[in-house]
């Protein structure tokens, strides 16, 4: 099974590391994946809070352009890491797909640009990819440096699981868990999984957005996680890159590694630093897995 | 405490607009609307009701009751960080997150949202942007974003900036799609006066007061 | 086809009345139209209108006009036949006619109720009223026949529903069968300790209740035993009860404990029905000590003897009446009663549905049914309310409406939830002096003495939030949260949220119909509601019968109801059931299947058809028979008859062609 | 044959329905006292048991003028007596190949199981059945189709039946 890759803006931006770290796991199960050619932003929250209707229509180009891509195979499975776009994705999926009168509007849109969309687009994330198409000995069998002794937080942010959640449990997801146990990690228990890290209030009105981020940071710190793993670039930036702000307004106890659970499973899969990103976290992780066998230079080249 | 400015609680049949919960009813996502039975849940679950003026559960009730005015310049529908807590628990499957959304566009629409607060200013450049590129350039909306709301924060965000472009995690390069006439073209196609004929009754689709 | 001879004397005289129903029918239909059409009608002699045709004067009309010889037969249009057909019927029959001279219009429920057009409305209605007297002109004078009933009644579930209605039954002089799943009976009421809004204890006025129905002559008592297979027709219900083995005979027991104490377990391992799980039995037990009957029962899924066969079962040796016996099987009764009380009562919503409540990952969030046995001075902590470290709770929290009022769960009020809240409240806080708080939606106390009930509690500084709990969580914000749950919700009446910390939560869940509620429909033939509970008759009218004559309802498993309401419900349903073995007889309605010899062509098509073996063969005549008594009427034969030899009566092929051509033809 | 596909927006069907008594003559009325408003063109004949149901009713109503007949019964294993329901079923099948041999669409006859509580489901399937029938347009029957439906054996007069169950005076 092949897949297409829709990046979104943050991808390729704050994000970079996410971007970098999931090829790079992608890569190592040999997981094929090619990003979807001239995407468009996904018109998620700022966007629809102006105009729904074109925030429908974005995402409908997307589905052409993925459908296009694809050829004439029944299904296009688009991987789509940033939970935002996760969500607005999926959203303009099913209401394109339960209201007549939308579809018929951006069907019309579609066809004055000359594209159009047939349902057979699927909206995935790596989490449900990961763990549900594939077998998760292979996965385990491909672990060369697990992560023994690493305590994990595992964080999922509001988007992936809600409102749609069709691939994990709502209200105690457990994908991520699976994975990082898999990576031998040892994945502590904490009941914020799935509670908003403030989103894009962290920038507009800090003092009420970081407070949001604060209270994730002090609750994984007191859980004994070494590591927050997130599976969105907005969720990363604002527990990562406010924790010094978030220090001075709330008093310190906030700060800890937050990194992407693809950068996560990069390690364990014996990825290198610079192939994951690690580089660009603001708050090193401080954390070597141990070698657990030796393999052949291409494996650990870091 | 804001101190006591002669203001009257007192609410007129005349003064309230009898027609605003069902065009907001009448978005997709809106249907449930009048199911509420102001149990709470979704103020409860909501990780922001404890800064709104308008608890989401009064949002609901003043929406019914139509008081538009209010509802429209309030602050709350734009904390919603829309993370659909409440859409999920509402005993009553009511949609929140989505009339939050519909009371946004209309406040954007009609000019009424809270003047320099930093959310929907955020929106409409975040929209301009896409328009336009077909991508967001975060950095770019974040620059129009203090200009037009407070230049002085800039200064305050360069240390994180810098951080960021040194970790290559921003970069002033513009981010835009290949074939952003074709993007243009869906996109007029759904302005009202640019709709194929025979579509203008379906406007309403999707968007409140369009 | 071309309307035959009619056998009544002269051609048929159709009298056609249009019924308002006070605004229910004329808002939709318009009436005088309707009467007009009516007239228009072949065999029509009278056709009029009246506000409620189902009151005295309405009935008179009829009557009237049947004595002065207008009209031999009648068409009301008015509303469902299941309504009031039996109404006219008695109304015709006491005006000297022939009861089934007579058909309904049902311009109600199928025409004014359900549309919205008056136009079309009222022409739909003359199309059934066509149709109705299209059909009643062909209709044949006809006498009902009517079997003796057998006078014994079954009753069951032998919780507070069953046990009443049994009792009373029995003290009319009734036999009474009382079937009961449980080792015991007693239901839920004998697991609570105090009763609302009179707080007088619960086993104080249930278990004298339950050894009257021990030593009623008139009673026979299975416990541990269910229906399995039922047959027959009202009045005479052939019914099969399988009681499972104790493996303790219950002739023999006295109920003196000494087994258990012997039994190889020294210590109590098996989690404990009657305490819902919160203490332990042995293999071998006695449910509680008011249990009736008071017999020991074996677990088979836990005695080691009936799992291995290796134990040394010093139970038995302990037994100096040689009362048990593992060579005990499963027994089949049969029995033959007139009428059935259905009592199999609720179960209560399983709170663990409900993630963010906590049930089962926090110790200290307990089920409102927990909490019942925690108070009750019979149950596992003898009436102390306490934390799983045996401390006691210096804050509650009881949630109202868990699983209720959501459309994710159960949409409808449980109706008792919120007065058992407040019951528990005081008993909380009268055994701990804690605080508590009563998180609610909307208080219902719709009751005699409920209302003031809730002001005693406001007396009593209970809290009361008006805020459906969002979350139930164990993170604290500030210090004095540490180690607590955290209770989140909206203080709906003061629109703020608030987080208030407390040592134990109970979740007050709603009630829902037993598992296995379609099973036992499907074996009495009755409906059930979308959510299970089984439907009676009519609402207001017939709230206790079922669609299924000589089956009634009691107490909960027909929906949520109080002990008041469940006894009075109890009530209602024994004196319908006595009504019926009283009256001695039924009445069949003789819509029974016939055959005309001349045209059966001795096809035997419908001998194999009919599943109460009504239709046989006679070899001497080479034509199908039909035995009136064993036909129940369902016209499956007829329909099959190729040579159109086997008739039904009341639905006649001709009968229903013509109403075929009523209904379509002139509208 | 009739005017297939032409949707047909001012044509009212007139559709005859045979419901049974049990069950969906019951969700019938509780639709009604649920006030659940629904299309006025389906009019419903009472049989005890959809058992009773004899393809012939169907022809005739079809012959009489209806553009459709929807026969409603308890849900397999819910029949009042027992199996009237399955031997329904089994007729409806065999009468639906005749229909098509005869040229009538077999959507314009629909069989339904909808218990008695299922009072939307009356006011769903009524609806829809209406909307299909109104999209299929008027039920015209060909003169030789007419000659065959009126050639089956129609019941002979009513003749007095024997004195069993019911008895006539």
């Amino acid at each position: 099974m092949s897949y297409l890759y829709y990046p979104g803006c943050s991808l390729k931006s704050t994000g970079r590391a996410f971007e970098e770290s999931m090829l790079a796991v992608f890569r190592a199960l040999d997981i094929p994946l090619r990003e979807l050619d001239d995407w468009n932003c996904c018109g998620a929250t700022a966007y629809m809070s102006v105009s729904e209707l074109k925030a429908f229509a974005l995402c409908a180009r997307n589905f052409a352009l993925a459908e296009a891509q694809n050829g004439d195979d029944d299904r296009a499975d688009i991987v789509v890491p940033c939970a935002a776009c996760y969500l607005g994705l999926n959203k303009a999926k099913r209401y394109l797909d339960e209201h007549p009168d939308i579809r018929r509007l951006v069907d019309d849109a579609l066809a004055a640009g000359g594209l159009s969309y047939h349902d057979h687009t699927f909206i995935r994330h790596p989490l449900d990819v990961l763990v549900n198409d594939f077998d998760p000995d292979k996965i385990r069998t491909s672990v060369v440096r697990p992560l023994a002794g690493l305590k994990v937080a595992c964080y999922y942010g509001c988007q992936i699981v809600r409102p749609y959640a069709d691939f994990d449990e709502q209200h105690d997801p457990q994908t991520m868990d699976k994975l990082m146990r898999l990576m031998g990690a040892e994945v502590v228990d904490w009941p914020l999984k799935t509670r908003c890290c403030g989103g894009s209030l962290t920038g507009t009105v800090q003092e009420v957005g970081q407070q949001l981020s604060y209270i994730l940071l002090r609750e994984a710190k007191r859980r004994g996680a070494d590591v927050i793993a997130t599976a969105c670039p907005l969720c990363q930036f604002n527990l990562e890159c406010y924790q010094k702000q978030i220090g001075r307004r709330f008093g310190n106890g906030a700060s800890i590694p937050v990194a992407y659970f693809t950068q996560l499973m990069g390690l364990a899969l014996g990825r290198s630093d610079r192939e994951l990103g690690m580089q660009r976290l603001f708050v090193p992780l401080g954390f070597k897995p141990p070698v657990k066998e030796v393999v052949g230079g291409e494996h650990v080249s870091a | 405490m804001e101190k006591w400015q002669g203001w009257r609680k007192m609410r007129y049949e005349a003064d309230l607009d009898h027609d605003f919960a069902s065009e907001i009813a009448s978005i997709p996502g809106g249907e449930q609307l009048y199911s509420c039975i102001q149990c709470g849940t979704c103020s409860g679950m909501c990780p922001l009701s404890q800064h709104m003026d308008y608890t989401p559960r009064q949002l609901i009730a003043m929406i019914r009751a139509g008081l538009k005015g209010e509802v429209l310049s309030s602050y709350t529908t734009w904390l919603c960080a829309s993370c659909y807590s409440c859409t999920v628990e509402c005993p009553k499957e009511i949609k929140l997150t989505d009339i939050m959304y519909a009371a946004k566009r209309l406040a954007i629409r009609e000019k009424v949202y809270p003047k320099r607060f930093p959310i929907p200013v955020l929106a409409e450049e975040f929209f301009r942007c896409v328009e336009s590129h077909g991508r967001n350039s975060e950095i770019w909306v974040l620059l129009k974003l203090f200009l037009r709301t407070n230049p002085l924060k800039m200064f305050k965000m360069m240390g994180l900036g810098f951080k960021l472009w040194r970790t290559g995690r921003i970069s002033p390069k513009r981010e835009r799609i290949e074939r952003r006439g074709e993007l243009k073209a869906v996109l007029k196609a759904l302005e009202k006066e640019h709709m194929v004929k025979g579509r203008e009754e379906l406007a309403g689709a999707g968007e409140v007061g369009s | 086809m071309s309307a035959p001879e009619n056998k009544t004397n002269g051609t048929p005289r159709v009298g056609v009345y249009v019924c308002h129903c006070g605004i229910n029918i004329s808002a939709r239909v318009d009436i005088t139209a309707a009467v007009e059409f009516a007239r228009t009608l072949p065999y029509v002699t009278v056709a009029t209108e009246y506000k409620f045709m189902c009151s005295d004067p309405g009935q008179e009309m009829i009557q009237e006009d049947i004595r002065s010889g207008k009209i031999d037969r009648a068409v009301v249009a008015s509303c469902s036949p299941l309504m009031h057909e039996a109404t006219f019927r008695r109304a015709i029959t006491a005006g000297g006619g022939n009861p089934f001279l007579f058909q309904m219009a049902n311009i109600r429920e199928h025409v004014s109720w359900v549309t919205l057009d008056k136009a079309a409305g009222t022409e739909k209605a003359k199309a059934l009223i066509a149709a109705a007297v299209e059909r009643v002109r062909l209709h044949q004078p006809l006498t009902r026949t009517s079997v003796p009933v057998n006078p014994d009644v079954l009753i069951v579930g032998g919780g507070i529903a069953g046990i009443h209605a049994a009792l009373t039954i029995a003290d009319a002089g009734r036999k009474v069968y009382l079937v009961e799943r449980e080792p015991t009976i007693g239901g839920h009421m004998a697991k609570f300790d105090k009763t609302f809004p009179t707080l007088d204890c619960s086993a104080c006025i249930l278990t004298p209740k339950m050894s009257a129905v021990r030593a009623h002559p008139n009673i026979t008592l299975w416990t541990y035993s269910e229906v399995s297979g039922v047959d027959g027709f009202v009045g005479n219900f052939k019914v099969t009860v399988k009681r499972k083995p104790r493996y303790v005979d219950e002739e023999l027991c006295v109920g003196c404990y000494e087994c258990i104490d012997a039994c190889v377990y020294k210590k109590a391992r098996v989690s404990d029905e009657f305490n819902v799980g919160l203490s332990k039995r042995k293999p071998i037990y006695i449910p509680f000590p008011q249990a009736t009957p008071l017999v020991a029962v074996i677990d088979p899924a836990h005695c080691s003897e009936i799992k291995t066969g290796k134990c040394k079962k010093p139970c038995v040796d302990a037994c100096e009446r040689g009362a048990i016996n593992f060579d005990q099987k499963d027994e089949f009764k049969e029995i033959e009663v007139g009428a059935i009380i259905i009592a199999t009562g609720f179960k209560t919503f399983d709170a663990a549905r409900i993630h963010r409540y906590g049930y089962g990952r926090f110790d200290n969030v307990y089920t409102s049914l927990e909490v019942e046995r925690l108070v009750n001075a019979a149950g596992p902590t003898g009436g102390e309310v306490t934390l799983s470290n045996g401390d006691k709770p210096k804050s509650v929290a009881i949630i109202h409406c868990v699983g209720s009022r959501d459309n994710r769960t159960n949409k409808y009020c449980s109706r008792v939830c919120c007065m058992y809240s407040l019951k528990l409240a005081h008993l909380i806080k009268e055994r701990t002096e804690a605080e508590v708080y009563n998180f609610y939606i909307d208080m219902r106390t719709p009751g005699k003495g409920y209302e003031e009930f809730y002001d005693r509690l406001l007396q009593d500084n209970v809290h009361f939030i008006r805020g459906r709990v969002a979350e139930v969580s164990d993170w604290a914000m500030i210090p004095e949260e540490e180690g607590k749950l955290v209770i989140r919700a909206e203080d709906t009446l003061v629109g703020a949220v608030r987080r208030i910390p407390v040592d134990m939560v109970v979740l007050s869940v709603g009630l829902e119909a037993q598992a296995d509620a379609d099973d036992v429909r499907r074996l009495f033939n009755i409906s059930c509601s979308r959510e299970g509970w089984y439907l009676e008759r009519h609402p207001k009218l017939a709230p206790v019968s079922t669609f299924t004559d000589g089956v009634f309802l009691a107490g909960a498993c027909q929906g949520p109801k109080d002990i008041p309401d469940s006894v009075a419900q109890a009530g209602a349903a024994a004196a319908e059931a006595l009504i019926l073995v009283d009256r001695g007889k039924v009445e069949l309605e003789p819509n029974t299947a016939y055959v005309n010899e001349e045209l059966c062509s001795g096809c035997r098509t419908c001998v194999g058809l009919c599943p109460y073996g009504a239709v046989g063969f006679n070899d001497g005549k080479e034509t199908a028979t039909v035995n009136g008594a064993l036909c129940k009427g369902c016209g499956t034969c007829v329909a099959a008859c190729p040579s159109g030899a086997l008739q039904q009566n009341l639905f006649t092929d001709e009968q229903i062609l013509n109403e075929i051509k009523g209904v379509i033809s002139y509208v | 044959m009739s005017e297939t596909g032409s949707a047909n927006d001012t044509f009212e069907p007139r559709i005859v329905a045979f419901f049974c008594n049990w069950c969906t003559y019951t969700a019938a009325d509780l639709a009604g006292t649920a006030r659940m408003s629904y299309a006025p063109n389906v009019r419903v004949v009472r049989i005890m048991c959809s058992g009773r149901l004899d393809p012939q009713f169907v022809l005739t109503a079809l012959r009489q003028g209806a553009d459709g007949v929807l026969i409603g019964g308890c849900h397999p294993g819910d029949c009042h007596y027992q199996a009237g329901n399955y031997k329904a079923r089994r007729r409806f099948t065999l009468l639906q190949r005749y229909l098509e041999e005869m040229g009538i669409e077999p959507e314009r006859v629909r069989l339904e199981w909808i218990a008695a509580s299922e009072g939307d489901k009356v006011q769903r399937v009524i609806n829809d059945m209406t909307a299909t029938v109104r999209r299929l347009g008027p039920l015209h029957l060909e003169p030789d189709i007419i000659r065959q439906i009126d050639a089956m054996p129609a019941p002979e007069p009513e003749p007095a039946p024997v004195a069993q169950g019911g008895t006539h005076e």
